[in-house]
């Protein structure tokens, strides 16, 4: 139970950081912490107790392995993670250079 | 049916050929990524007519990976409602790219662009095939990647922050779906969406169903931008370059956020209204306070591009009103919405190009003072209102009637009022911009562009003719089985895996 | 930076280089595959912006290869799909002979795939870590 | 190809090669009108023999029976001989090709709306006409008049709504029974049926403009010019909104098994005979009364439908075809007194008889018509809607007294309202500058013309013309008697009557009429004060010579009787005038005000800043989980 505790801690303080920090670079710090929060439950599903890697080298042994796919899975979440987060990250500094500023609350052009 | 791959394939391949051979020469990226939607558009249409020889699901099995007796593999289902998303996405983004080809000019960098176009046609198109749900996210996340980048395409201030904006509630959305999709995991083992269906079959529905389903919605319906989800809408869609506003407007939030949501609501997890009539409830409370709020607001709005984003929030809460009502009538007046308001917004979202080109401003006052007439994108814009505020004989006229006859048949009286009251603020706000813009009477008269002009008289004609051959052609062959697919409900898993 | 981060960097770059060519190709026989050696590649390029600086590396000119040889590897991924598709008419399908179990040369397509993947990943990481270095130097003018 | 496509698709591509080919235009046009009139004679013709029916592409279903073959009949004449008019009349007007062309199209597809077969065919028409009419009315939009803009988008957003909801009756019905073709005489006993019927009529009131959907006809009668009045509101809206409302209150419909609804009919009928034209007798502008007289017409026709009666619905029919004639006839000789004096003002037109006597003639029997004077048309129509509901009494419904009433009194008031007009216009003195005025050319007084002598001709010849001919075989009742009126005998008598006057004439005191200057206090009056126009005939009535010796004993006018009653006339009309309209106004600048308001304050959620929407949205989140899984 405990990891998936600690999941639930490491979203919570991703929520956090988004709702309450103003600088964009720290928005998207706690972006990335809500992601790896989310992709750390889902490899947690796939684990079990004294189990192998899920390797198939002989039959014998093909009771107990790991699950594989959440694995998968999350290497594929992870990618799509990276994705948006080095593009969250070049227009946070392509904001930076128009608006020469990191706060959220300066940066209300759109609204009404 | 085994070339159901190439829609996400060819978009695929454009994609990556685009920034090797755009290298020799720029404009090729033009030829390719038109001859691409070309083809989309050709293969969908024949999909329409090669369907039905099927039976109602045709199932793909990718790298032969038997569906039977484990659904191991990754498989493509294509039934009668993929089939409608399907032929919405490449009608449109035929007409987008299409338009591009002009439009273009006024940027640098036209092969970042394609790529990226083609990359979310990709996308959306695989996010209307895949049979499963995993496979449902990445084509949700690569449509999403490339329309965050397409919306910061300008560079300005205000895109760059639209853009930011968008992506951090987006891709909350998308993290809200990845834990959902890791919970369905963790309870079945599996990510066939047809066998998750068989298996929520036969267990009962305690709260870890509940909390699945609502971190679905919530997810979806950040996408579909529903109200009080919807605060990036009106950014993103109004900063975005005038064809890219028209496919996010057009077919992005409602293949993304409406279709998903759909089908995994109605035929994954079996939801209708006799078994989850809060559920349904909660939907139809959230679409008419988003017809209402944002109709309002739009009537308010003195943006071009802004009054347009606020009326696509107002109309998807038509859709989430006839969704929300679950019967026959108003899901088939959903559906045909969904087809309606692609086309006729995306018109609208693209008629913004060459007027802002020409006037250097979005804003309607300043359009107001401005000097020449722009009678041609006057009277395809106006056409375009009149189809999506819902006046015969366009193709808009029918969703709206059949949302109206549904809240009847469904004994929802008052919803049936505030349908058709609402649809006359749809009227309203949209012509708030053919008065004050297209109505001058003097002044030079502004030229059409070729590919520009196609396009619009390509959507205009389908506006038309569709609406013409509704009742006859599009609703019995077309959206009226597809709404047979919605409503089944999981029935569509018996179908997949009987294969 | 400092002559002795420039002499480890010489000597190591090429170990880093190899060993994520190693994980790409055991990708199907080992845990790694073409994701992580795609990464570990790109590591070792940026290792090399790190020490020698943006001069040595031309960044402009690594900024198109990195375009050029990303496009290369999604369109060998997708293209082995498609001869699937155009072989075995199965998008994906394994078309090659699957060989014996724990050889190099064994499991059909997936070494293949896992190739494409590792130059696509590298080049693109490669992109994304010089797209945000360029930024900076923007920053400071 | 049948005749019932090349009746709709013929205007259709004249028009469009008419709007392309400059130098042939006005002949196009005229080829398009003529086409089609010669089309719908031959359908007319062939209904007379044997219903037709005709599907196309598995969409479009027409039929055409003894009824829509004679409004198909005369809607394409309508169209020929008021696109005759305008090709003159709107010579110089700035973007004419796109008016011809919405004209043609209008008139083509007006009569496909009459040979609808069934629901779906209806509905697609129907809708073709509103978006057309919506065309030609915004064309006048920015017309040098003011108030341009608010008379288009009043009447659109009228139109545009009723149509709706007509649309939304006829959906449902089609939901309902599916795709049912026009002759099914369903009882009215089912909430459906009645729903549809209530939402279908609100559609046809307000094309034909009757209470309360009438505004739109005065409104846009300020803007439009007198060719569009005469064909839109006056005849092709008539036609139409009556046929549909007779077609489904007896064919699809029968209204005979709902009491309440029939009355229902009846009371919109009558009280739109009499506000109408109490709101038209005070009216000072000639295009205004006239169309506050279309609209009273209305009531005649929807009271004599809502009858039940099979003499009072062939009079409420009969009426519709009448009103046609003598209503366009009116619209178009006051566009021909327009023509010349660039006037509608009733103050200032006057004596315009001696210079325009085919325009004069035209409008005087048109007036007499409209004013119920035997032996003309609208008399003859409107004695068969009092019989009808004079047999009312048989039925045992005894509200009948009350709608006898107001029609009668709505003719009276008509015929009051036109005097006044007449004489205003073309009697009394001729302002100056309009001395050298002369009749207008032949394509614009031909057509008014040849719609009076309709008028002349179908209220004399009314049995064997009109009503054997037309009437009484088009509709599904068996109808024998028709009243004790002889038209021919009467208009013999009257001929008589008038040949005796004026040997009499010609015997008594033939003085010529001499023309003498005015002296107040010994000052020479000027031409200008003598002037006297017809828009203070009813103020001033005390001082009428003869109602002064009629009541001589009485104290100066107070005892006047009917002072009194014009003053409660005004008052009523007044009430109607300013309380209604003004109530109805408020209504649409409240929403206006209260939308912009809630807008504005609703616009102020978008705040700009990212923490408030993540915020807003974790709240809905939160929501959401309580809702769905408590």
């Amino acid at each position: 139970m405990l990891p998936y505790l600690g999941c639930i801690i490491l979203f919570l303080i991703g929520i956090y950081a988004i709702l309450t920090k103003r600088n964009l670079i720290k928005i998207a710090i706690g972006f990335c912490l809500l992601e790896y929060s989310v992709n750390l439950f889902f490899a947690f599903i796939g684990y079990k107790k004294d189990a192998l890697a899920p390797i198939y080298a002989n039959l014998s042994q093909a009771r107990n392995f790991v699950d594989p796919i959440p694995q998968a899975l999350v290497l594929t979440a992870i990618v799509i993670g990276l994705g948006t987060t080095a593009l969250l990250l070049s227009v946070a500094l392509r904001i930076y250079e128009k608006y020469k500023t990191f706060d959220i609350k300066e940066i209300k052009r759109l609204k009404e | 049916m085994n070339y159901l791959p190439l829609f996400t394939a060819l978009p695929l391949l454009g994609a990556f050929l685009i920034p090797l051979l755009s290298k020799i020469w720029e404009r090729l990226s033009d030829i390719i990524s038109n001859v691409i939607t070309t083809l989309l558009l050709i293969l969908s249409v024949y999909s329409l007519f090669l369907l039905p020889i099927f039976g109602k699901v045709y199932v793909y099995e990718i790298g032969k990976w038997a569906i039977k007796p484990i659904p191991l593999g990754i498989v493509f289902t294509f039934d009668n409602l993929s089939l409608l998303m399907v032929l919405v996405i490449n009608l449109l983004s035929f007409a987008c790219s299409l338009y591009s080809i002009t439009y273009l000019d006024n940027y640098t960098a036209r092969w970042k662009f394609w790529t990226l176009f083609l990359l979310m046609v990709a996308g959306l198109n695989g996010v209307a095939i895949t049979g499963d749900l995993f496979n449902l996210f990445v084509f949700i996340e690569i449509s999403a990647i490339s329309s965050y980048a397409l919306v910061a395409f300008g560079v300005e201030k205000e895109d760059l922050e639209a853009s930011f904006k968008y992506q951090i509630i987006g891709e909350i959305a998308g993290l809200t779906i990845l834990l959902a999709i890791a919970l369905i995991y963790a309870k079945t083992s599996t990510l066939n969406m047809a066998d998750i269906a068989n298996t929520f079959a036969k267990e009962s529905k305690g709260p870890l169903f509940w909390f699945i389903i609502s971190l679905l919605t919530f997810g979806f319906l950040i996408k579909s931008a529903l109200f009080p989800f919807h605060f990036w809408l009106p950014d993103a869609h109004s900063q975005a370059p005038a064809p890219i506003s028209a496919m996010l407007s057009g077919i992005f939030i409602k293949v993304v956020g409406v279709y998903a949501l759909s089908r995994l609501i109605f035929n994954i997890f079996g939801l209708n209204r006799l078994n989850a009539s809060h559920y349904f409830n909660l939907l139809l409370i959230l679409g008419i306070f988003s017809i209402v709020i944002a109709g309002f607001i739009a009537l308010k709005q003195e943006n071009y591009k802004r009054l347009l984003a606020y009326s696509t929030i107002s109309q998807v809460g038509y859709i989430f009103v006839g969704l929300g009502l679950a019967n026959f009538w108003s899901i088939t007046g959903a559906l045909s919405l969904i087809f309606a308001h692609a086309l006729g917004k995306g018109l609208l979202f693209l008629t913004a190009g060459p007027v802002e080109k020409e006037a250097g401003s979005l804003d309607i006052h300043l359009l107001s003072n401005f000097k020449k007439r722009m009678s041609f994108y006057g009277i395809v814009y106006t056409l375009g209102a009149l189809s999506l505020a819902g006046i015969p004989p366009f193709l808009g006229f029918f969703p709206k009637i059949f949302l109206i006859l549904g809240a009847i048949k469904g004994k929802r009286f008052e919803v049936a009022i505030i349908l058709g009251i609402f649809s006359l603020l749809t009227l309203a706000y949209l012509l708030k911009i053919t008065n004050k813009v297209f109505t001058k009477k003097e002044g030079e008269e502004v030229k059409g562009v070729s590919s520009i002009v196609i396009s619009f008289l390509f959507l205009v004609f389908l506006i038309f003719i569709l609406g013409l051959f509704y009742l006859n052609y599009l609703e019995p062959n077309l959206i009226s089985k597809a709404t047979e697919a919605v409503i089944s409900g999981v029935e569509y898993a018996r179908l997949v895996l009987i294969k | 930076m400092t002559i002795i981060v420039k002499t480890i960097t010489k000597i190591l770059v090429g170990l880093i280089f190899l060993y994520g060519i190693y994980i790409i190709t055991h990708g199907h026989l080992t845990p790694g595959g073409g994701f992580a050696g795609g990464v570990i590649i790109s590591a070792s390029f940026i290792l090399l912006i790190l020490a020698f600086g943006s001069e040595e590396i031309k960044e402009k000119i690594g900024y198109i290869y990195s375009s050029i040889f990303e496009s290369i590897g999604g369109l060998s991924f997708l293209l082995i799909a498609l001869f699937g598709l155009i072989l075995g008419s199965y998008f994906f399908y394994n078309f090659l002979p699957k060989g014996k179990v724990f050889m190099l040369f064994s499991s059909g397509i997936i070494p293949l795939c896992n190739i494409a993947i590792g130059i696509k990943v590298s080049a693109g990481l490669f992109a994304i870590f010089l797209a945000i270095a360029a930024t900076r130097f923007i920053m400071k003018e | 190809m049948s005749s019932f496509e090349l009746l709709i698709i013929l205007p259709i591509i004249l028009g469009f090669l008419g709007y392309l080919i400059s130098f042939l235009r006005n002949e196009f046009y005229f080829l398009g009108a003529i086409l089609n009139f010669y089309y719908a004679i031959r359908i007319f013709l062939i209904s007379r023999k044997i219903e037709v029916t005709r599907k196309i592409f598995n969409i479009l279903n027409f039929s055409v029976d003894k009824l829509s073959g004679f409004v198909l009949l005369f809607i394409s004449l309508f169209t020929l001989l008021i696109l005759i008019y305008s090709i003159r009349y709107l010579k110089y007007y700035e973007k004419k090709k796109e008016y011809f062309y919405y004209f043609l199209l209008i008139g083509a597809i007006g009569c496909g709306t009459v040979l609808a077969g069934d629901i779906l065919t209806l509905i697609i028409f129907w809708g073709i006409l509103l978006s057309l009419i919506s065309l030609i009315f915004g064309f006048f939009q920015y017309a040098t008049k003011e108030g341009g803009e608010f008379a288009f988008v009043k009447s659109i957003s009228i139109l545009g709504f009723s149509d709706f909801l007509l649309i939304l009756g006829l959906g449902l019905l089609f939901i309902s029974y599916g795709n049912l073709s026009f002759n099914l005489k369903l009882p009215l006993n089912n909430t459906i049926n009645i729903l549809s019927f209530i939402l279908i009529t609100i559609g046809c009131f307000a094309k034909a403009g009757a209470i309360p959907l009438h505004s739109w006809i005065p409104e846009i009668s300020k803007v439009a010019p007198a060719p569009t009045m005469a064909f839109i509101p006056a005849s092709l809206d008539k036609l139409l909104g009556i046929y549909l409302l007779l077609r489904i209150s007896y064919y699809l419909f029968d209204l005979n098994t709902n009491f309440v609804l029939k009355n229902y009919l009846m009371i919109i009928g009558s009280i739109t005979i009499l506000a109408a034209v109490l709101m038209a007798l005070i009216q000072k502008e000639v295009m205004k009364l006239l169309s506050y007289h279309t609209v009273s017409q209305v009531g005649y026709m929807v009271l004599g439908i809502g009858t039940g009666i099979p003499i009072g619905i062939a009079g409420g029919l009969f009426h519709m075809l009448n009103n046609a004639i003598y209503k366009s006839c009116l619209f178009l000789t006051a566009g021909q007194v327009e023509f010349w004096t660039k006037e509608t003002k009733i103050e200032k037109l006057g004596g315009l008889a001696p210079n325009m006597p085919i325009t004069f003639t035209s409008f005087l029997i048109s007036a007499l018509a409209i004013s119920g004077i035997p032996p003309l048309n609208g008399f003859f129509s409107k004695w068969m809607v009092y019989q009808g509901v004079i047999y009312l009494y048989k039925e045992g419904n005894y509200l009948f007294p009350l709608y006898l009433l107001s029609a009668m009194l709505g003719s009276i008031l008509t015929l009051a309202s036109f005097l006044k007009l007449t004489h205003s216009i073309f009697l009394g003195e001729r302002p100056k500058e309009y001395e050298k005025i002369k009749e207008v050319n032949f394509s614009l007084w031909f057509p008014s013309a040849l719609l009076a002598f309709l008028s002349l001709l179908f209220g004399i010849l009314a049995i064997p013309l009109p009503i054997k001919g037309l009437i009484y075989p088009s509709l599904p009742f068996r109808i024998e008697e028709f009243g004790f009126w002889q038209p021919l005998l009467a208009f013999i008598l009257i001929v008589l009557g008038v040949i005796v006057g004026f040997v009499i004439y010609l015997f008594g005191a033939v003085k010529k009429v001499e023309r003498k200057d005015i002296f107040v206090g010994g000052e020479l009056l000027k031409e200008e004060e003598r002037h006297f126009s017809g828009d203070q005939f009813y103020s001033p009535i005390k001082e009428a010579p003869l109602l002064e010796k009629g009541y001589e004993f009485g104290e100066e006018g107070s005892f006047d009787f009917y002072n009194y009653l014009t003053a409660i006339f005004s008052g009523f009309s007044l009430l109607f005038k300013e309380v209604i309209d003004y109530i109805l106004e408020l209504i649409y600048h409240q929403i206006a005000y209260f939308s912009e308001i809630f807008g504005g304050l609703l616009r102020k959620i978008q705040s700009g800043i990212l923490s408030d929407y993540l915020f807003v949205i974790f709240i809905g989140i939160i929501i959401i989980l309580l809702i769905l899984i408590l």
